[in-house]
């Protein structure tokens, strides 16, 4: 469809100003050095012409309210509306992060009551509420570890990943400043504990780790996993990437981890925005609140306030987190309340292992286990007939279905084949099963026409755009010919 | 409860079906002594109604900010936002989607990033743009990484005009990398370019200009650039308020390499200070050096025009600890108020609109000297200026509260120096009745 | 103009295209005796910021009615509407788009209008319903007329408890059509049946009864349609309070012959009195002669399951003067908020609504006539009841006010002899806690 | 699609009540006569099944955002969405319409602009906005024609209708008691000064016009009609169907109409919402203002308050109009001002001559004239190749676009094969060229492949319903098989 500016039409107005009664020209203002001599080319359209525009272009995505979203490791949760409609409220939207401390007292409030559930659902001491995504999460949290250890007089220069981890783990621990160790699964898909023996040492400032892992299992050894770490003065990293399997189940904090990022835009049910914004709330125990980033939220007598801990990292960004996104998870959580919250963990893990238990015999999973919140397939099997994984991801988009996340985590024991499917507790039975159908309608396909899926989808706008043609030639803006 | 679909008779029959007897079969790996035996304590479960009349309960502790107008800005821009965004933002393709990882699923979002990213690059000049990064702050401290990474070196020259917290945040990201720190001091509200001359040398890495600067000041940013690569730095612009691009020169015209912004002014509410929009902008030869998601141009198949993620061996899913930065979710949402706003005001409404916010604030700028209760030098600024009064501060608040108005913000917080001194911002939502009123309550 | 998209230049170049030198050219058929010359003495134009804080300042001039909670009902009943009714309204498909004329391009529409009828189907009974006429005093009139059509009389007898501007609305449409109208008198706050055995006769052409009635009691219908059936009239059912057939039973198994009902109730804001959802429930038998709108299933040409727009032969565009009614718009933006409500609500969900309503207000009734100040009758009643009290007006008025409530209906306005007594309504907006309160301040 | 009956699922929850701490039960308060026995059979669903059903239904219909929609008559110009944001701020749509008369001070202040404004543009002199739609304006239109000469002591018996009107002005006539006399159109499209003449008498309550007719034409004999009716004692009814070609050009009250209706839903850019709420705000001179409805806002002294017009035909519905109808049309009279509307009927005219223009070689209208805001063509040329205009219609949508009003008016100059076409203002030439486009190469189809056009529309989820079948055998709800 065509880019806004193909639809530009010369002198067409989209946009209203209340009448400049001042006096002078621009020219009397900003000094020549500075003034462009001329006007940007930004595109001339009507207000139709730009909701008809965004209308159409609404209609080539696909959401969590169009169907079923089964992407792994992203919980694709349903986003209730009410939440929506609260984080618009004008008090909220129009606050100025300088106004006085006494006209953001809602806010402020809000985030301190935010700040309490969250500490309560994963049995932690603090939070900053800061961080804007789950990587940024955790930055801050490695960065937490790393001057913990700074203050010590003894830093340390190694963190522990496993092989399964999602790429931010490594990518996080760099910018910290880390140099990555990979920590290898066993033949259960859990972390190899002699493999992690051997690398856990006193220049090693700790693991990250994901539990359930990415490959929906829960770390049984979690507890051994603690006792190394912390044996030899180590932390205990905590992604809540897969936090919705353990709501009132388990508390990161009661398993021995020290550092926990949640993402609110995961369990917590604020929506992904086509990639953000969320936010990662970082929480930690005791001994690590004085690294938290500044500012934080306190109840200081008449007042909420701010406070500075005392041994900061710093800021990771300008004014305080994400304010509408932390409204979006408060309200989720006050609207779950504790039974809530722990049915959701109930029925995500039915739902995936539900999946699993049908889909097994046709897309092989590598480990032979209940899964918690999502399940781990692969496709390996059809590699025979010439079809990819990434071929029955796309003819799923056919049926009506968002593809499960595929290829990641990418390594052996999946054959680099993965499907990994997350139901969430928003979906009901009857979508899980249509899904079911459809895949095992799909594997009967990739074998009789594999044409069929290699081709796939039919139905959408574009179909398997050319990656390759973009990464070698990149274009990255429009030019007028 | 309502968010969960399946009932209790289901999630039984799904039991059986997996072959269990009960849900604890399917957790058995979750060791006894881990497991959380009591009642979470948290309030809940509130019904709808109770639930709206208590967050909107919280909500009213605030000022009502929808009838207050910011004379503060310092980052954070209130600028009038059409009802079409609101609209746009609420198509639940829009806000419920996830990251465009399926490029067949999302060619919405894809092409809201690179019609961005042309906006963006008629803005600054540049052709390598990566339009979402959380705000402008992690952004320019993503941009001083950059500038490490591209040069190797380990020393940055920092404005003491760039924003307090932007200076804070490159603190905290360089922090990990034994990085020399050097700040500028500034003189006339502009920062010293005698002074940069001594700060230099060739191990620096980048000089960091911000302009319009914290004051609002607009900085020669052509000979800071100028000056950087004399001693073979980067010249990296940060541009907080982004409608001055609008009027002034292109970055890339004032010999700039790397632009660091934000977009908040393009249609994003205040939000009390977030989700806003970073956004970077360079050159192509320095494209693969940035960090986050950039969507290009291909076809497909049958060879119709699509948009892709693009150049993703730069990116942290594909090359882990060696990627540019641990980007993952950005704050994409934003790109379609972006993109809405600058097609609904485009060439005209834009430099319209900007036009309007010097006007407006040169006016009241001169209109309260002549108070006789402020005084301030004289420099080149956009929207924001400051002065420095003789009123107290909680007289000022008072008679600026009495008519609506939220204080401009006290400097002497970040500027240990400027004791009466305050940062003004104006821009359309005050209408020149409104400036007089100001200009008549502090003119007492 | 931004809602004009085509510029100047591009006029002039379609006037070219036209074959003609001017606009002047296109509009010589108007005599220039009859063309405005002046310009409109019309505000405006104002910009969309100055257009939202001058409407606002309207808005301003009301109470602050999101704070307040209404003991009023009398035929408009706050409930609380889930959010997502609203995200659904705002899906600009329904919302701007006209009526489903064209099957292909209106599958959304017409599928929620036959949706409707179902709900409404399984709430009265019937089969043949019109889901969406203007309003429930609307929808009254044009029943009425209806039974005049059916039996081809001219006299109707009326409950003196039917909404009293439902009754007005009647005479105005019956006006024209040289009617006798029968008011019955009441009783204990419901309608005398003895009296109506009097005003009965066989040029009746119908019984209208409503249920709950004006004074929310609830009538014995049955015995009514009995009576209506005697005398070879017709018996027709109002619902003001749709809510109500949430508990009671369904009109058809009462007897009924017609029903005609305010949806207002399902999901509809209060909106000051309109737009609000009138709707009609029949039998089959009687389906030609209703009017308005009704979708029906059928199949596409390739056999898939469609709806169109169905019996259309009853409407004005086909049949112009010798149509059931001059019924063209509709309200059927309100059909996806009714559906959604219903289909939320569902069959345990607006079963429990109607009790906590029925219960909420029986225990306000009974703590109010505690506390001395309130007497009344017994009668069985839904959500609504009328007290009599020895408060002066403004001094309950006052103390409702300071708690933030709306005072009931002062029935002396409907009804001369009534002249302490209050109509009282209770939803579930009020908690126990909130009725206390009410009881408190009242009780003093 | 399924219904949502047919997504039903037994226990399954979409609703959260606050909860009941009364006590006793409801058979203490309701009385067993009254009683249902069994709960009402609606569906049970949760959220996430509501709102993915209704965004499915939503992509099956098609409104202004989508596209071009160029029905005839109906003026389905760009609704903006300030309009929508304005009228659902708190204090309108929870207003309680029995709240005291200082409650309501806001409103009652947006009714009585409201009516200026209108009163302005239309040049009549006191205004209901009681009506909901325009039908129901009508009704109120001759309604007040009838009481007027009741009051007189002269009852009229007869209305004049044009034989091009719209199906509503009879309808309405004969609600309100009147026999209905047609008169004809004469060899240019417009009224048949002839014929009226000899129907207009003194049993004649006087006649009900479009202007510019539903041909898209205007009386040029309007005053001559004028002149007719009122030398006869009676009044001239202006149908505002059309007002979109006037505005800031002619006023109906300069040009002798006695009443008028507008319908705030085409002219003044509320949306037509799938059908309505609309509103048809009837307007009327000095001698007829104490017959509208009651009741009126009035600004009488300290409060805007209301009051019942003397000889008032009554009430037609209950409490006042469709309030948030009426911001909406305010609102946008507001951003539009005195130029504003004058543009909006000069775009619209040029508009839509340009597609007479451009079209009218292929699809042969009935008057050489130029035409005001809408074109009336046909598809009478295509009648040889067994294709009708409905086919032609059908075909629009497989290239985007609404198809315009078909089959109105329908007589014979247009060999009862009318298209008519109504772009309004808010088109821009390149959606106008791109539709005129399309018409012509449709036109070159019918004559080349005519089938493809007899089969359209091909890209619909559904394609040509059978009306008969719906008709003859009526399913007018579901029934669990």
């Amino acid at each position: 469809m065509k880019l806004i500016y193909e639809k530009s039409v010369k002198g067409r107005i989209g946009y209203s100003l209340r009448k400049d009664e001042f006096e002078g020209s621009i020219e009397d203002f900003i000094p020549e050095y500075a003034l462009s001599k001329t006007k940007k080319e930004l595109p001339e359209v009507s207000e139709v012409d730009v909701v008809r525009h965004f209308t159409r272009l609404s209609k080539l995505n696909y959401g969590v309210d169009d169907g079923f979203y089964p992407l792994g490791s992203c919980t694709m949760k349903y986003n209730p509306k009410v939440n929506e409609y609260l984080a618009t409220l004008d008090n909220f939207t129009q606050a100025h992060p300088f106004a006085h401390i006494e006209f953001v007292q809602g806010n402020l409030r809000l985030m301190f009551e935010l700040e309490e559930a969250l500490k309560e659902i994963t049995g932690m001491d603090r939070f900053t509420l800061m961080p804007s995504a789950g990587a940024h999460g955790e930055l801050v949290g490695v960065l937490i570890m790393r001057k913990y250890f700074e203050d010590q007089g003894k830093p340390r220069s190694k963190m522990l990943i496993p092989d399964s981890a999602h790429g931010t783990n490594p990518a996080s621990s760099a910018m910290a400043g880390f140099k990555v160790v990979e920590v290898k699964s066993n033949a259960v898909g859990n972390v190899d504990l002699d493999d992690l023996k051997a690398k856990m040492d006193e220049d090693t400032a700790g693991i990250m780790l994901t539990n359930p892992n990415t490959v929906g299992l829960f770390e049984r050894q979690i507890q051994e996993i603690a006792e190394v770490v912390h044996s030899k003065g180590g932390l205990l990293y905590y992604d809540g990437a897969n936090l919705n399997a353990l709501l009132g189940i388990v508390r990161p904090g009661d398993a021995g981890f020290d550092v926990v990022h949640l993402n609110l835009h995961k369990t917590f049910s604020t929506p992904h925005g086509s990639g953000g914004p969320g936010a990662g709330a970082v929480g930690v125990k005791k001994n690590l609140v004085e690294f938290l980033p500044s500012p934080l939220v306190c109840n200081c007598g008449k007042y909420f306030g701010l406070e500075e801990p005392r041994k900061s990292i710093g800021r990771v960004k300008a004014f305080f987190g994400n304010f509408t996104v932390l409204v979006k998870a408060y309200a989720w959580i006050l609207s779950m309340g504790p039974q809530g919250l722990k049915e959701v963990s109930e029925t995500s893990i039915i739902n995936a292992n539900y999946v699993l238990a049908k889909l097994k015999k046709y897309y092989r999973p590598a480990y032979d286990r209940f899964c918690m919140h999502e399940c781990v397939l692969t496709g390996r099997d059809y590699k025979e007939y010439g079809v990819k994984t990434l071929d029955i991801a796309k003819r799923l988009i056919d049926y009506g279905f968002h593809p499960p996340t595929i290829y990641f985590p990418h390594f052996e024991p999946y054959a680099q084949e993965t499907i990994m499917v997350e139901p969430t507790e928003s979906e009901g039975k009857e979508t899980i099963d249509e899904f079911i159908n459809v895949m095992i309608k799909i594997s009967e396909e990739a074998k009789t026409n594999p044409q069929l899926l290699k081709e796939a989808p039919h139905i959408t706008y574009v179909s398997r755009p050319d990656e390759v043609k973009a990464n070698r030639e990149p274009v990255l803006v429009y030019k007028e010919k | 409860m309502r968010y969960i679909s399946n009932t209790k008779e289901q999630l039984e029959e799904m039991l059986k079906e997996i072959g269990v007897s009960s849900f604890e079969d399917l957790i058995r790996d979750i060791p006894q002594d881990l497991r959380y035996k009591s009642n979470l304590k948290v309030k809940g479960p509130l019904s709808e109604e109770e639930l709206i009349s208590y967050i909107k309960s919280i909500e009213q502790e605030n000022a009502d900010f929808a009838l207050l107008k910011p004379l503060v800005g310092a980052g954070a821009y209130k600028h009038f936002v059409p009802s079409v965004i609101k609209t746009i933002l609420s198509r639940e393709e829009f806000y419920t989607a996830y990251t465009p990882y399926q490029p067949e699923l999302a060619q919405g979002t894809l092409q809201t990033m690179f019609e961005v990213q042309t906006h963006l690059s008629r803005l600054t000049g540049f052709d390598a743009i990566v339009p979402s990064i959380y705000d402008g702050a992690s952004a320019t401290a993503e941009a001083v990484l950059m500038t490490m990474r591209l040069s190797g070196k380990n020393r940055i020259v920092i404005s003491k005009l760039l924003h307090p917290q932007y200076i804070e945040t490159i603190k905290t990201y360089v922090a990990p990398h034994k990085t020399e720190i050097v700040e500028i001091p500034y003189n006339d509200n502009l920062t010293d370019i005698n002074a940069v001359k001594d700060l230099m040398n060739n191990d620096t890495a980048v000089l960091v200009i911000q302009s319009p600067n914290f004051f609002g000041g607009i900085e020669d940013v052509e000979a800071f650039s100028k000056l950087a690569h004399e001693y073979g730095a980067l010249s990296l612009q940060v541009v907080v308020e982004s409608l001055s691009l609008a009027l002034l020169k292109s970055p890339k015209d004032l010999g700039v390499d790397i632009v660091s912004g934000e977009a908040q002014s393009f249609g994003i509410d205040l939000n009390f200070g977030g989700p806003y929009n970073g956004y970077l902008a360079t050159k192509m030869d320095f494209v693969r050096q940035l960090p986050g998601r950039i969507a290009g141009e291909t076809v497909d198949r049958n060879g119709k025009r699509a948009f892709v993620m693009t150049l993703r061996s730069r990116e942290q899913d594909i090359k882990r600890e060696k990627a540019t930065s641990n980007l993952c979710t950005s704050h994409n949402l934003n790109l379609y108020a972006i993109d809405a706003y600058l097609s609904l005001f485009g060439k005209e409404g834009l430099y319209d609109l900007a036009t309007y916010n010097v006007k407006a604030s040169h006016y009241l700028r001169s209109r309260l000297l002549q108070t006789g209760h402020f005084k301030g030098v004289e420099y080149p600024f956009f929207n924001e200026f400051v002065l420095e009064t003789d009123l107290e501060e909680n007289v000022m608040s008072e008679r600026l509260k009495s008519i609506n108005v939220i204080p401009p913000l006290k400097l002497s917080t970040y500027f240990e120096g400027l004791v009466n001194s305050y940062l003004f911002a104006v821009t359309e939502v005050f209408s020149k009745d409104d400036l007089d009123r100001i200009v008549e309550v502090l003119g007492r």
